[in-house]
Parts: C-alpha cells; structure tokens; sequence
C-alpha cells in the first residue's frame, strides 16, 4: 500500500466510467485559451498521438480550430524552452521530453539506449518502408540475401505488419511498416520519408 | 579457355586464407558487420577505390573468395547467398574473359557487359543501405525522446495490442500447448489448488519472476494445468503479484511488486 | 544457414538495463533554466510523484536549488493557465492535468478506442478465427480454459458474432469472425489470414 494518495487522483481519470451523457447538445463557446489548455490536457493522457481530429471530435470544435491550436501550443512550448515538447507523430500530437536532456532522463530511468537493431534487420526495415507492401522474394532481390529471421524480428518488434497475400503464384504474404514504425522512428507519416531518390546520388559518390 | 574451366572446378579447400595481421576475433568481429555478400561487395570495391561503374572484376571476384574462405575457416556459418554470389562472381568473371563475337557486335548492337547486372544490383542495394542509415540516426535521435510516464494502471491490465501476426502465434501456441496436454496425460497423483497456490507463492518468491510458460509446462496433466492456472488467477488477485510482459509478445512473467496488485486482466 | 550474422545483434537488442554507470562524477554547471527544464523532464517521465531530494541526486545539485526549481517551475505553469499543472502529492512532484478540464479528459478517456485485447481474449479470438465456425466446448477443448468472460468482450468489440446452431446434441451456438474483424486486423477477407506456412520460411522457428 504505497502512497495511496497517488491513487485517488488517478482513479478521478480512469475509472468513474459512468455515462457523461449530460449536455452532448449544449455547444460549449470556448475561448482560445481554453481550446489550448484542454488539447495540452488530453494530448498529455493520451497513451498515443493523438490526432487532430480526435481532439476535434472530443472537443466538438472545427478541426482547423484544433489544428491551429495544438500548432499555437507548440510554439509556446518551443519558446518556454523548458523539458518538454509537442511533437507530431504518426499522424498524431503528443508530449515528450526534449532531447537535449535524454541523459539525465535515461540516468532516472536507468536505461541505456535500446532497441538498436541489426543491420540486415535496418536493412530489411529500409526495403520494406520503400516498397511496401513487399514480399519476401522481392526483398530478397534487392538484399542479396535471405531476410527471414530479420522479418520475424521485426513482426515482433510491431515494426512491421503483414498486409495481406499477393495475388500471383504462390500467393506470398506481403509486408508494410506499422504505425509503431512511425512512433519509433519520429516520423509524421510515410510520406515524412525522404524520398529513396534522395540516396541515389549518394550511391554512386560515397564509393 | 582454359581459365574459364579453372575457375568453375574452383575449390575452397585447396585455397588458404591468406588474410594476415589481424587477429581471429578482429576477423570475425569485421566479418560480423556485412549485412549479405552485396554489403561484402561494396565494401570490397571500397577497399579497392575502384569505380562502381568499372568493377576490376577479377580482383574484387578474388578478394571476395578469400573473405569467404576466411569464414570456412573460421567456422562462421555462412548464409547461402554468400556462395550465390561467389558463383555469380566467377561466372562474369569468366564471360569477361571470352573474346567478344566478332559477328555479333557489330556497331548498331551494343555490347552487354557482364557486370552490368550486378552493378545495378549494387547501386539499388547502395540505396537501401543508405536508407537504413537514415532509419538508423532517426532511431537514435528518437530514443533520446521520452513519453510520460503511466499514469493509469494499464500495464497491470496486461492488455495487447495484437495484429494478424500474433494471432497466429498465439494459435500455434495453443494448439501446441493441446498436443502436449494429450500426450502428458498419464495418471498422477492430484495436486490441490491450496498446494498449488502454495507452491506458486514458493516459487515468485524464490525467483522474483517466473515464466508463466515454464510454469505452466510443468504441469504433467490437464486438471494440473487448470489448477495452476486458477492459482495464477488467484494469486493475482490475492497477493503483490503482477502479470507483465517485457517485450510486445513475450512471454508473461509473474513479478512480485510492492505496490497493491491491480485487478486481473479483464479478460 | 540462415543469415547467421543477425542473430548476434539482435540479442543486444532485448535487455540492455543495466544501470548507466558513466561519469556519475563530472559535476556540470546549469543554469538555473537548465536545471528547471531537466526537473520537468523528469518529473514528467516518472510514474509516480518524484521527491525533490531524488530529483537532487539525479542532478547532483543541492536539494535547496531543486526545491526552489519546481517551485518556480510550478508558478510558471500557474501563470501560463494551461491544461497541466504541478502538484506536490505524496511529498513528491507531479504533472497532471488541470482540473478545470476533468470532464473533457474524462470524455476522452472513455470514448478513446480500446483495439487493446487480454491474452485471454485474444487466445480465444484466434482460435475463433481459425477454427471458425466453432462452439463454446471446442473452445474449451483446444484453449484447456473456459472461455465464457472472453467471448463476452469479443462479442461486445463486435470482434466474433454468432453463426447460428450447430446440430448436435444440446444445439450449442456456434461463433465465427465479423467484418469489423477483418477491418481491424487489416485482412482482405478470411481467406487472407497468415496460415502456419507463410511465416514457416521465417527462420523455420517454433512460432
């Protein structure tokens, strides 16, 4: 029974489920301000990102309202320059730390930094981001070598997900990167990609 | 012609690694970092300042035969794709070495290069590779990112987020843990649950944390498999004891703690 | 002979908490922002109320400079009127949301999308879908477990619906898959399921 004061407040938040069915029709008029505060509260207990259009939703506000909103707030965080950031991923919004003090932070949480992955698992990931949905011959053609346990690395680690068989003989399954790449990776959306074009003139000079 | 034969009657085990300097770990450890016999290749032409586009074939082919024959003799287990490509080496090399058909190319028909092939497969690779690099520093910047801390008790709920992928696992799972129910049933002396628990209680606090899995494999029949479970439900429920999952999809783990366990998962 | 070569990293992967035992002596000099803005991090990181004497011992500064940082750090949040707040709970510090805002955040957390499945249920749920169309005792007969709790909340995520009586003895109702199974698990239709085959190739391991 460790500081049970800690508890009350978070049951506040998680359980009480009852219906809030009170004024769903009610319109509330919000100030700016007001829109800010309440994106800057439910980005902070959102387990994921959070879009703008969930928050629209939720907030029963313009989506524009929100989004211009959420991109307010986030300059006032970048201008208060404290610990913390917006930041917009997988399509989301959400709260993290700023990277300038990952080392006091990992020094509280105690770990180093983890997850590096194999190179032919970051290779295996690179095809796959660039060509999905892509089977494993095709990954095969462009690695020169068999991807397999680096494909089954990534399925566990939720970096990438199957998307369905393609429809040609044998009818093998294909793959794609998972929203869990984007979050781990920083990236808004697929197309926050660099363009593979990008690395073609990198290939031929960096030899 | 006669290189041409030497080459596909080409053996490994007559040839000796030649690589000099460096120790057997330093090998082993450089050897380490190739990703696939492309990754060597590349490396290869580096090594060699040569021009991608103009590949010194029978040196690089050379010094690709002998990076493999160090891995034989180094006892590195190899991928077949490393061989594949040393095949596909000696076969440019020796088309290389054959006079051009005189007939045939003529000045409209242009002549293939037998390295063209690879060269295209490289420069493509190259792109990946680069690619993976990116991945590789956006990782690292994001890993320098942290999320808030829980502030629910979801990690108590030891709730999943599942795809396709784990379903099927999952299935495999059960319809292994059925086949061996069957076979281990044999008779035996029951266990009660109040032991179970007991026993259970043992074992968490002897280990800090147990594999739910080896746990339940211990069991040698069906009712002692549901009375183990049970006495997980229970001791869940009953004592600072959690359900936690270290990786998505990992086994689940019995952990003391000493903060008040959360319900079970709600199943 | 699989890409042997993967393997070793990849175990380098899992673990790795170890605690961080670099330079726990090179004292840094922070400013005073420095020093709130990595207060805040932590603070915001931690899962539960952090002490000002921890965060002190984190930063190897005085407990005084630390006490006076989130004090000062509190007031800022307090002037801002954003949605968060700190609070002093349990003789430690923590962000939490404004209360002004509980009945928007308590919207959220309610109406917020739970994909989120128990082991129990997902056990069930796959055996669902494999075996479909499948009655409550041969659930029981393959997972060794009842059952019964897990369909509930299958049937309520309106993952599985019912498919009608089976004709045998006690005409027990018989389950299968939904659409919304198949939307959700991103699966063309049934047919498109992985079966045991397409990941066998995947470094031939027990999946």
């Amino acid at each position: 029974m460790t500081e049970p004061e800690t508890e009350q407040p978070e049951n506040e938040v998680v359980a009480e489920t009852e219906a809030i069915e009170q004024e769903p029709a009610e319109r509330q008029v919000r100030s700016a301000a007001e829109v800010m505060a309440i994106a800057e509260a439910i980005i902070f207990v959102s387990d994921e990102p959070i879009t703008s259009k969930a928050l629209a939703e939720i907030l029963d506000e313009h989506k524009d309202t929100i989004q211009a909103a959420v991109e307010e707030l986030q300059k006032e965080y970048e201008e208060r320059g404290g610990g913390l950031q917006i930041r917009e991923i997988a399509g989301g919004w959400q709260i993290a730390t700023r990277t300038e003090y990952h080392e006091e932070v990992r020094r509280f949480l105690k770990t180093r930094p983890s997850a590096k992955l194999s190179l032919a698992a970051l290779e295996t990931l690179a095809v796959i981001a660039y060509k999905q949905p892509v089977t494993v011959p095709e990954i095969l053609e462009i690695r020169g070598v068999q991807s397999a346990s680096a494909i089954k690395t990534l399925l566990e680690k939720r970096l990438i997900v199957t998307k369905g068989h393609k429809e040609t003989v044998g009818r093998p399954m294909q793959y794609g990167t998972s929203k869990d790449f984007l979050i781990q990776f920083g990236l808004k959306d697929l197309s926050d990609l660099p363009s593979i074009e990008d690395f073609e003139d990198l290939a031929g000079t960096a030899l | 012609m006669q290189e041409t034969v030497e080459q596909f009657v080409f053996d490994f085990h007559k040839e000796t690694a030649e690589i000099v300097g460096e120790s057997k770990d330093e090998i082993k450890l450089k050897l380490g970092e190739f990703a696939g016999p492309l990754d060597l290749l590349l490396y290869l032409i580096k090594q060699e300042q040569a021009n991608i586009f103009d590949i010194p074939i029978a040196k690089i082919t050379d010094e690709y035969l002998r990076y493999i024959r160090l891995m034989k003799s180094l006892d590195i287990a190899m991928a077949a794709d490393f061989l594949v490509m040393a095949a596909t080496l000696i076969e440019i090399k020796s088309r290389m070495l054959l006079p051009r058909d005189p007939m045939a190319a003529g000045e409209e028909e242009e002549f293939e290069d037998p390295r063209k092939e690879l060269v295209d497969q490289l420069l493509e690779y190259e792109k990946f590779k680069s690619a993976a690099q990116m991945l590789y520093e956006r990782s690292t910047v994001e890993q320098a990112v942290f999320k808030r801390g829980q502030i629910e008790s979801d990690e108590n709920n030891a709730e999943i987020n599942a795809s396709v992928f784990d379903l099927l696992t999952v299935f495999q799972k059960i319809v292994l843990r059925h086949k061996e129910q069957v076979t281990m049933e044999i008779e035996r002396e029951e266990i009660s649950l109040a032991d179970m628990i007991k026993a259970l209680k043992k074992r968490i606090f002897d280990e800090i944390e147990l594999n739910l899995l080896t746990f339940f494999e211990e069991m040698h029949t069906r009712r002692e498999l549901v009375t183990a479970f049970i006495a997980v439900l229970e001791i869940v429920r009953t004592e600072h004891v959690k359900l936690v999952q270290k990786t998505t999809f990992g086994d689940i783990f019995l952990k003391k703690v000493n903060a008040p366990a959360a319900e079970p998962a709600g199943s």
